[in-house]
């Protein structure tokens, strides 16, 4: 065995570190990755398979109403402000507005998970109807499987907050949460332009 | 060369420990959890990584019974041995098993045991991931098994091409047990990839920057980095096809305004990549063994480093030279054969670098090394082969055929195998601690060899008499039995070098030579680590002030202190230069990614049945990930400091 | 309008009116109406119907049509649209057949004779007596095995009197003939045979002594063909078939056809590929008219077999067209294809209305034909020229007629083809309108067009011919065209080649139409309402809902008592009513041929039933 | 048609990529060749670079790394990985000339064909401008020699791929993607094609000949085709039809000038004209086809001709009339 | 002397073991793919009871096992035999036409497979031909387990997903058991 020779000491280094210093961060940024790539792929075949109708939505087939998902798309963007508050928050190790961000934040999850279920329904078109409804709903499941995930782990991480094991180093959590945040609820934006602005000028 | 760690003085207050005190309170601290339960519970890299790699190699072994089976069936024209039912249930499970279970899981464990020894870390980034996804990959593998036992063994061919793999003409659960391993497989391939991308990026030894990392880890980062971008294709396409199956979507259905060339595109640009998912790690592999075997660094690092990198680009721009029959248009068409042949000029890089290497070293011919020479004659092989079928007007001949089969066999078998088999033989003594034997281990290289070159040259010559790939029987009619019969006699030739390596392993695990930390005098941190490595890995985190840390300070390495050792903790460093950045907290094993695999398994399962499955299945991944993440116990000293604060 | 009197005085004095019934008065020849503005004076004076015989004066009604010219025009003039508020209902009949009723009950003097959909049977009422009391019944006793074999239903169009004799046909492919007077039949001849697929619905027409029958099952791969028999013993005179060699399709020396693509030798077997024509369909299920002048019958053929048009490439001559043959040997004079290579089912079987229409300021000898594929056709029908067709409905499948080559330009992109869902194909197979009679009012120069609003969705699947089972490859989804409503009434101008007014309707309206010289128009809907229009402005003025959805036609009559009645059939059914009348199951979009998917909310419209209504005024 | 048979059981070289007999199997040919050749050059270089470095004799004590050599070997393994850029640009240029030349679209005057794969078998039809003129057959494409031949491909189930190696390479007939290709033989023959596309159970027996002969006995082959099948002139062989009409086989098979016109199985109007039956499996003989008429899941196991249980005088009485169909 | 818990440890134990084995054998029996083999009753089935009312004590009668309404493939088998035979023609995808629907719960001559057997062999009154002779036995009954799968009478893992076709109907998998009623009237015309 190789012995070693002692050239420094890090007994000083902070033990909860935020953003790109920490593993977790990047952690998240590979799942974003995958969650992203898998976002990705069902507009590509939203795309790809509009090639092979002649009319976007296709003839008889009604086009999405539009009220519930712009309002949730507002609602997904504005939710980032309180999102990065939290996030803030957590920075500066401020457990009492970590606390109260997340509850606003987990409630206004839920209310999008209420808004998507309502959304299905706006499609206008059930999934086994032709490869337009069937695509339309690929990419709302896909994103609503995130949301409601996300929704999961925000209850979750919210029950945390209140616990009398929580550590400070899970206060990074918030951080890297919001980070996941910030990518779900922006993604939207272009998903819900595929899904229910497309078939308006397509 | 000067160290950046950030110079932080000793504490004045505290002596410094001494190594056996510190050893002994790592040895507790890190102490595996007695029983069952503390097996099924361990997070140790090194622990998932083995399990990894023999489940890997169990698979390895089916796969290859069954390659005995079809070319036992093929021996012959019109033979009677199984029929079409079984040989496709056979050919694909085989394709399967070797692409899914086998090839990449293996790259991937091999890493994940590697990887934090060589970059002087403790374990991975995340452990309770590490454990999971191993999990879901057992599970995933035990659950193709038993479903082909159980005669519902997928048998439209591991690429699952639609319309044939759709509801129409796939009736019953095959095809959807292909879907659902497809999708275990791919979880426990992301969640290695994520594992590796932030274990090298964030926990690599002070020093180590990206310049000096080991051409294996750098190999395993390109790895990870096309998984991460490869894997979601498949795992979006195999989910799809499960959606057409089960609830009646429409994705494939071409009269609903469906695609079956969705299919292919979806799958070939997961499909492409996976082969240099299989052949980069290979690289690495190889990279390694040349330098200890010439006993000098390779040369080129800043071209080998370039090369794997640009292998890994060029990969995704391959994916439509798998459907050049499909009717593409002729322009897209000449932009993936000029792509495709692109791919060839970083492998031919390698190549030149490697003899190079060779040429200017001393080179020792122990079994790793005979390994990496019968790559370089295969992969040659494979790659000419390669840039033939890119041709788009030779590949409309033999795209389809035996050919194809002997070229895939030639870039998998020799760009991949030989190198890994290379790799058991050079790291199997710091995995275990013994030493495999060399006069074994030079026969089951030549007959490897040999069945090799027996079995798959035949093949190119039977594709251009137009044999295609995956048929059950042929006419005695075609004249295809002389060659056939060869492969088959070749198939024997490697079921016994095969034969011979397992005897090898269990006679070295019996009596095999006692190996010491750094047998093969080896440049890289894992031989600074006691064979086998303990839970720790090391007892303080090595310093790396040059790229051969080993040949630079063969007695004695420079090491940072100051990490606790009452609890699991591990030292962060930045990405870039691997300086000392944080302390971060090593989790303690637990029995929850078992049990999240469980749930996970269970809602993949019952997804084959019912779409009700994935409520199910949500449910209990839920709850298991519930308990996963709960905090339990506390640290006093990390409690403290919150209450402070708030 | 005095031209108009003239010719409905004529209408007096008709060949068939000879009987031997009773005849009774004509009514008062057409007043001239005041009241109603004529409507364009160049129409008034030039329009009229060709020849009405053999109708035999308003009282009666003794073929479906009304008069070989199938106006279905009555000269009755007791009901108005002033007084038709008041009509009420006289008396009623059940038929006990509860399958839909498409026939139009027959008025010969004081007997009311109705045919009932399989099994057949045809009552006679007295009419003489209080509430029209059964005379007697006769029962043909078809086989029950036809039923399989009728591809929309198993209704029957109706019977035609004829010397003493009503004579129609039954499902199973034979044509009788009953003594009008006793109910004994005088003949039976098997026309067909159902274990081709063949069966018969349409009501034959006589001519010069002749019956003409023709045979249905275009979804059965029959082969398509016009059969005359003796009308006093019922022997085969002639067969003229659809498709096949020159000599089978009775095409010989005489033969003219207009358009230069209709001329040439075997053309019934060169347009289609092998011997597909041995079973391509071009069945004769539809209207026959005859012009006594010219000595011509006209009717219309169906469309080609199978529906998937893949597997029959070529024009599939002479499905989907019409033909003018002379009736004595069935010689064919000219012929037109509406839809050369029908892809859509647009049979060509509509009622031919031969009216004398000023067209570019001369009085011309015309065809008018409101067709499946959505266009109303004027052709000369001397020479089988196409003078106009306008739309008269939604349509994407083609974009007009070419009237130099005559036929239709199509639209590729909506043609069906195997293994792929082409969408919106308007208007859907059974076409703007379908079987249902249109009627013509000299008074009025207007066409009243009953139809409907539909459109489908098609894939062509693998066709696969087994004799005697359905031969159509084609998976159908059909649903209501823009604007959402399935049903239309409209009045339209042959001269003028326009709308001139058009009612909506929930369901297809799948009834005749009847327009008196009171200019009121009665038609049925499938949801079980009968109403009278106003024929010059299509204002609703009356209506009554009867027990079941009506696809009958309707007839006016005098009754002995010299009043006049009105008289229709409800029982829902027909390809559009099948839902109802077979008990189908919504949940299959493609039941009925993909009639049901637009017909989804019919069973919570009407019922099934069989009853005759009978009204009058008060 | 014995002189067909013979020709396909006794000439391997009738499935080969290597014995091309159309301009684009050539050109395939011409690539393979070069490629070939191109690539055991490279082969022994390389190898013998290997070898040589390997097992090389070395001084006792090499310097490890030595700047001045390292820089040497830079400038070799540069000229090396020139070299095979150079190559493979070769390689390229030369692979889209050939892709050209191989897609370039054929002329007006070529055959028109369609081919329609089925599980496991082939639909072939001749289109005319007449349709009456159009010709189904199965399972053999007859051709005349030096005509192009275009062929449009369909199919009704799932992915297949048409291959006539010595004629042209492949192309898929996708369902819902039409596809085409044309080819050209130059020289008369019988050429064995199989489907190469994974297509299910029976993918391994679902093959195809194309037969090519002079223009003039093409268009005899042509014109018997148009054909419909003759009335049955003895009593055994009008039994048969019989038979056959009245049996399971009207169900799938059509015979033009009978009614039986089904269309799930192949066209047998020219059965006896065929020099394979069972899409390429088994010779055409009397025996093969009742053997295939009774036990077909024995011969083709999953294939969708049903078993036949046939009285032996009903079956003699069948394959007498299968024989007539000419 | 075993403690009750202990025997009801036992006893949960082999009952897991039994339900795991059934799920086994039913997987095997739900894959397999004989393509030589007939069912049981293929050639000859005995006459067929019509009417529930019997003369006499009532007996059961024996039901004769369709081996195909368990296997998936032969299910997939008779869905493409129901459309090449046209049978589609006049029922169509389930919901009739010229026939009666075939995916509602009304059954005019028995749901029986051995009913569905003979309607299919001996054809019915009302239209109904006879295949007898057209069809092999094996054929029929593939599609008798195709017929019966089109109400939700067959398991759902057994019963097909869609068709590369046309979006009809919900798939046969998803259709939710229609509990058959014996239904006397044909739905044919009724005579006066």
């Amino acid at each position: 065995m190789t012995g070693f020779r002692i050239v420094a000491n890090v007994t000083e280094l902070p033990t909860t570190t935020f953003g790109h210093r920490s593993p977790m961060w990047w952690g998240t940024i590979g799942f974003i990755v995958i969650e992203g790539s898998t976002l990705f792929i069902c507009a590509i075949s939203y795309f790809y398979l509009r090639r092979n109708f002649l009319n976007w939505p296709p003839e008889g087939v009604f086009r999405p109403a539009l009220t519930v998902a712009t309002v949730q798309a507002a609602l997904m963007v504005l939710s980032n402000i309180p999102m990065a508050m939290v996030d803030r928050a957590a920075r500066r190790l401020d457990l009492r507005a970590v606390r109260v961000g997340m509850v606003v934040c987990t409630l206004l999850a839920l209310v999008m998970c209420v808004l998507r279920a309502l959304e299905f329904e706006a499609l206008n078109v059930r999934w086994d109807s032709n490869a337009y409804g069937t695509v339309a709903w690929a990419v709302l499941t896909a994103h609503a499987t995130l949301l409601l995930l996300e929704t999961l782990e925000s209850l979750v991480f919210t029950a945390l907050l209140f616990s009398p094991n929580l550590e400070q180093r899970d206060l990074a959590g918030a951080s890297d949460n919001a980070l996941y945040w910030y990518f779900l609820t922006l993604v939207w934006i272009p998903l819900y332009a595929i899904v229910f602005l497309s078939p308006y000028v397509m | 060369m000067s160290l950046t760690v950030p110079a932080v003085p000793h504490e004045p207050g505290r002596a410094p420990e001494s190594a056996a005190e510190v050893v002994g309170r790592l040895e507790d601290t890190w102490r595996a959890r007695p029983g069952l339960r503390g097996w099924l519970s361990s997070v140790d890299h090194k622990s998932i990584g083995k399990r990894y790699i023999i489940t890997a190699f169990v698979f390895f072994l089916l796969g290859g019974i069954e390659a005995a089976v079809m070319r036992a069936q093929l021996a012959r024209p019109e033979n009677g041995l199984i029929g079409p039912d079984a040989y496709n249930q056979i050919f694909t499970m085989h394709g399967t098993t070797m692409m899914f279970l086998f090839a990449v899981p293996v790259m991937d464990a091999v890493g994940l045991y590697l990887v934090p020894l060589m970059i002087g870390g403790r374990n991975v980034a995340f452990p309770r991931l590490n454990a999971y996804g191993y999990w879901v990959y057992l599970f995933g593998g035990a659950f193709l098994y038993v479903m082909f036992f159980l005669n519902t063994g997928p048998d439209t061919g591991w690429f699952s091409y639609v319309p044939l793999a759709g509801p129409e003409f796939s009736p019953g659960k095959r095809v959807d047990v292909w879907a659902q391993t497809v999708t275990f497989t791919e979880i426990s391939a992301l969640v290695a990839s994520v594992e590796l991308i932030v274990t090298i990026f964030k926990t690599r030894a002070p020093g180590m920057t990206l310049n000096r990392m080991p051409l294996y880890v750098w190999s395993m980062l390109v790895q990870s980095f096309m998984v991460l971008f490869a894997m979601p294709w498949v795992a979006s396409a195999s989910m799809f096809l499960a959606m057409d199956r089960l609830v009646g979507t429409h994705f494939f259905n071409p009269a609903e305004g469906g695609d079956a060339l969705l299919w292919q595109h979806l799958f070939w640009f997961f499909g492409h990549p996976e082969v240099y998912i299989i052949f980069v790690p290979a690289l690495g592999f190889v990279s390694s063994i040349v330098a200890t075997f010439t006993r000098r660094p390779v040369f080129g690092y800043p071209a080998m480093v370039l090369s794997m990198v640009a292998t890994g680009f060029l990969a995704f721009g391959l994916w439509v030279h798998h459907m050049f029959v499909t009717g593409i248009p002729q322009l897209g068409a000449s932009f993936f054969t000029a792509a495709s042949m692109m791919i060839a000029i970083p492998s031919g890089v390698q190549i030149f670098c490697w003899i190079a290497t060779i040429w200017s070293g001393r080179p020792r011919f122990a079994v790793p090394f005979l390994f990496v020479l019968g790559f370089v004659a295969l992969f040659l092989i494979g790659g000419f082969t390669g840039v033939m079928i890119a041709s788009v007007p030779f590949d409309t001949q033999v795209h389809d055929t035996f050919f194809i089969v002997a070229h895939f066999h030639y870039v998998l078998i020799g760009g991949a195998v030989f190198p890994l088999f290379g790799a058991f033989y050079y790291w199997f003594p710091k995995v275990t601690g013994r030493m495999l034997d060399e006069r074994l281990g030079r026969w089951n290289f030549w007959l490897f060899f040999i069945g090799m070159n027996v079995t798959f040259f035949p093949m190119h010559e039977l594709g251009l008499l137009g044999m295609p790939r995956r048929v059950y029987t042929y006419l005695p009619e075609t004249g295809w039995g002389g060659l056939n019969l060869l492969a088959s006699i070749g198939a024997v030739t490697i079921a016994v070098s095969v034969v011979v390596f397992l005897v090898n392993v269990a006679r070295s695990l019996r009596v095999g030579e006692a190996a010491g930390a750094n047998p093969w005098g080896a440049d890289t941190l894992e031989w600074a680590a006691t064979s086998p490595p303990r839970p720790y890995n090391f007892a303080f985190t090595p310093v790396v002030e040059s790229r051969e840390p080993m040949w630079q300070h063969p007695a004695e390495l420079p090491a940072v202190e100051g990490l606790r050792t009452d609890v699991r903790e591990v030292l962060v460093t930045t990405l870039l230069d691997a300086e000392p950045d944080s302390r971060h907290r090593h989790p303690e094993p637990t029995i929850w990614p078992l049990i999240a695999a469980i749930a996970t398994a269970v809602l993949f399962i019952t997804l084959i049945f019912t779409p009700w499955g994935a409520v199910i299945g949500t449910v209990l991944l839920f709850l298991a990930f519930v308990g996963w993440a709960w905090p339990r116990g506390k640290d006093h000293q990390e409690q403290l400091m919150i209450e402070a604060e708030s | 309008m005095a031209k108009t009197s003239l010719v409905v005085g004529f209408v007096a004095l008709t060949v068939a009116c000879s009987g031997g019934h009773e005849s009774r008065a004509t009514p008062p020849a057409a007043r001239v109406t005041t009241s109603a503005a004529a409507p364009a004076g160049a129409l008034g004076t030039a329009a009229r119907a060709a020849s009405l015989a053999p109708d035999s004066g308003s009282a009666q009604w003794i073929i479906p049509a009304k008069n070989y010219a199938s106006t279905r025009y009555s000269g009755l003039g007791q009901i108005t649209a002033a007084n038709v508020s008041r009509l009420g209902l006289a008396w009623t009949f059940s038929t006990g057949v509860s399958r839909g009723h498409e026939a139009a009950p027959l008025v010969v003097g004081s007997t009311m004779y109705v045919v009932t959909p399989f099994p057949n049977i045809l009552y006679a009422l007295d009419l003489s007596k209080p509430g029209a009391p059964l005379k007697w019944e006769y029962q043909p006793n078809p086989s029950t095995a036809s039923q399989g074999v009728a591809c929309c239903d198993v209704v029957n169009r109706g019977a035609v009197y004829y010397d003493g004799k009503i004579i129609y046909n039954t499902l199973d492919a034979n044509t009788v003939a009953v003594d009008a007077r006793t109910g004994k039949q005088v003949w039976r001849t098997r026309v067909g045979d159902i274990n081709r697929g063949e069966s018969v619905t349409m009501a034959p027409l006589v001519v010069k002594g002749k019956v003409l029958v023709g045979n249905s099952g275009g979804e059965f791969g029959i082969r398509g063909w016009l059969t005359a028999l003796d009308a006093g013993t019922g022997k085969l005179a002639w067969r003229a078939y659809t498709t096949g060699p020159d000599t089978d399709v009775l095409i010989g020396p005489r033969f003219k056809p207009f358009y230069p693509l209709d001329q040439g030798k075997d053309l019934g077997v060169s347009s289609w590929p092998g011997d597909a024509w041995q079973y391509g369909g071009g069945g004769v299920w539809g209207w026959i008219s005859y012009d006594p002048e010219l000595n011509l019958i006209y009717y219309g053929t169906s469309n080609p077999g199978p529906w998937n048009p893949d597997v029959r490439p070529g024009d599939n001559k002479w499905t989907a067209g019409v033909f003018a043959r002379d009736p004595d040997t069935g010689e064919a004079v000219w012929a037109y294809q509406w839809n050369p290579h029908d892809v859509y089912d647009h049979d060509g079987i509509n009622e031919l209305l031969l009216l004398d229409l000023p067209i570019n300021g001369a009085t011309r000898k015309v065809l008018v034909a409101p067709e499946r594929n959505g266009y109303v056709y004027v052709l000369d029908r001397a020479t089988g020229e196409v003078l106009s067709a306008d739309p008269f409905g939604y349509i994407t499948t083609s974009r007009g007629v070419d009237l130099k080559s005559g036929r239709p330009i199509m639209v590729p992109e909506k043609a069906p083809r195997t293994g792929q869902v082409v969408r919106e194909i308007c208007p859907a197979a059974p076409g703007v309108k379908d079987w249902q009679p249109s009627s013509w009012s000299p008074r009025t120069g207007l066409l009243y067009i009953p139809h409907q609003n539909l459109c489908q969705d098609e894939e062509g699947t693998e066709a696969n011919y087994i004799a005697g089972t359905p031969y159509v490859a084609a998976i159908v989804k059909m649903y209501a065209g823009p604007g959402g409503y399935r049903g239309e009434m409209t009045a339209w101008d042959p001269v003028a080649r326009k709308i001139v007014w058009n009612v909506h309707e929930r369901f297809p309206v799948w009834s005749g139409t009847v327009v008196t010289e009171g200019d009121v128009v009665f038609y049925g809907t499938m949801d079980g309402w009968f109403k009278a229009l106003d024929a010059r402005s299509g204002k609703e003025l009356w209506r009554f809902k009867t027990g079941s959805g009506i696809i009958g036609q309707p007839v006016t009559y005098l009754g002995p008592d010299g009043k006049q009645y009105v008289a229709v059939l409800a029982g829902v059914g027909g390809w559009a009513g099948a839902v109802v009348a077979g008990g189908l199951d919504t949940r299959d979009s493609s039941a009925a041929l993909g009639f049901v998917n637009a017909m989804k909310d019919l069973p919570a419209a009407t019922t099934k039933g069989g009853t005759l209504y009978v009204f009058a005024l008060p | 048609m014995s002189a067909v048979l013979q020709a396909v059981l006794q000439f391997p070289g009738a499935h080969s990529a290597l014995k091309p007999a159309g301009p684009q199997a050539r050109i395939a040919e011409g690539l393979w060749n070069s490629m070939y050749a191109t690539a055991i050059v490279v082969f022994l270089l390389v190898m013998a670079a290997l070898l040589w470095a390997a097992f090389r004799r070395r001084r006792a004590e090499e310097p490890a790394p030595d700047p001045a050599r390292e820089r040497r070997m830079r400038r070799v393994v540069a000229a090396a990985v020139g070299i095979t850029t150079i190559v493979l640009f070769t390689f390229l240029v030369s692979d889209i000339s050939a892709g050209r030349a191989v897609t370039a679209t054929p002329g007006k005057d070529a055959i028109q064909i369609i081919v329609t794969g089925h599980q496991w078998w082939w639909e072939v039809q001749y289109r005319d401008s007449v349709p009456q003129r159009w010709v189904t057959t199965a399972n053999e494409i007859h051709v005349p020699v030096g005509r192009q031949v275009a062929v449009e491909l369909r199919s009704t189930d799932v992915i297949h791929s048409f291959w006539p190696p010595n004629l042209t390479g492949k192309r898929d007939l996708i369902p819902g993607n039409e596809n085409s290709l044309w080819f050209q033989a130059d020289s008369a023959g019988v050429y064995r094609a199989e489907c190469a596309e994974y297509c299910g159970h029976e993918h391994a027996k679902m093959a195809l000949l194309v037969v090519a002969q002079s223009p003039d006995s093409f268009a005899r082959w042509l014109t018997q085709q148009r054909d419909t099948a003759h009335t049955p002139a003895d009593s055994l062989t009008s039994r048969g039809q019989e038979v056959f009409l009245s049996s399971a086989c009207a169900m799938c098979h059509s015979i033009a000038g009978t009614p039986a016109g089904s269309r799930v199985g192949p066209d047998l109007t020219h059965l006896a004209g065929r020099a394979t039956i069972a899409a390429g499996t088994l010779p055409n003989t009397r025996g093969n086809l009742a053997g295939w008429i009774v036990d077909p899941q024995r011969i083709k196991p999953g294939a969708r001709m049903p078993p036949n249980q046939l009285d032996p005088a009903d079956l003699r009485a069948l394959l007498a009339y299968l024989e007539t169909l000419r | 002397m075993s403690s009750p818990s202990r025997s009801g440890c036992r006893r949960r134990r082999e009952l897991l073991a039994a339900v795991l084995l059934a799920a086994a054998l039913s997987a095997c029996q739900r894959e397999d793919r004989r393509f030589r083999t007939w069912p049981p009753a293929a050639s000859a089935i005995p006459a067929v009871r019509q009417s529930e009312l019997q003369p006499g004590p009532t007996t059961r009668d024996l039901t004769v096992r369709n081996e195909y309404g368990d296997n998936a493939w032969a299910v997939s088998e008779g869905k493409r035999l129901y459309n090449q035979f046209n049978c589609s023609g006049c029922h169509f995808q389930g919901g009739g036409g010229i026939g009666p629907p075939l995916m509602d719960s009304q059954w005019i001559y028995g749901s029986q497979p051995e009913n569905i057997f003979a309607t299919i062999v001996e054809g019915r009154p009302n239209g109904m031909p006879s295949f007898r002779g057209k069809l092999g036995n094996d054929q029929v009954w593939k599609l008798v387990a195709y017929v019966r799968s089109m109400s939700g009478l067959l398991a759902k893992d057994v019963a097909s997903g869609r068709n590369d076709d046309m979006q009809v109907r919900s798939q046969e998998q998803s259709t939710e058991k229609a509990r058959p009623v014996q239904s006397a009237v044909p739905p044919a015309s009724q005579r006066p």
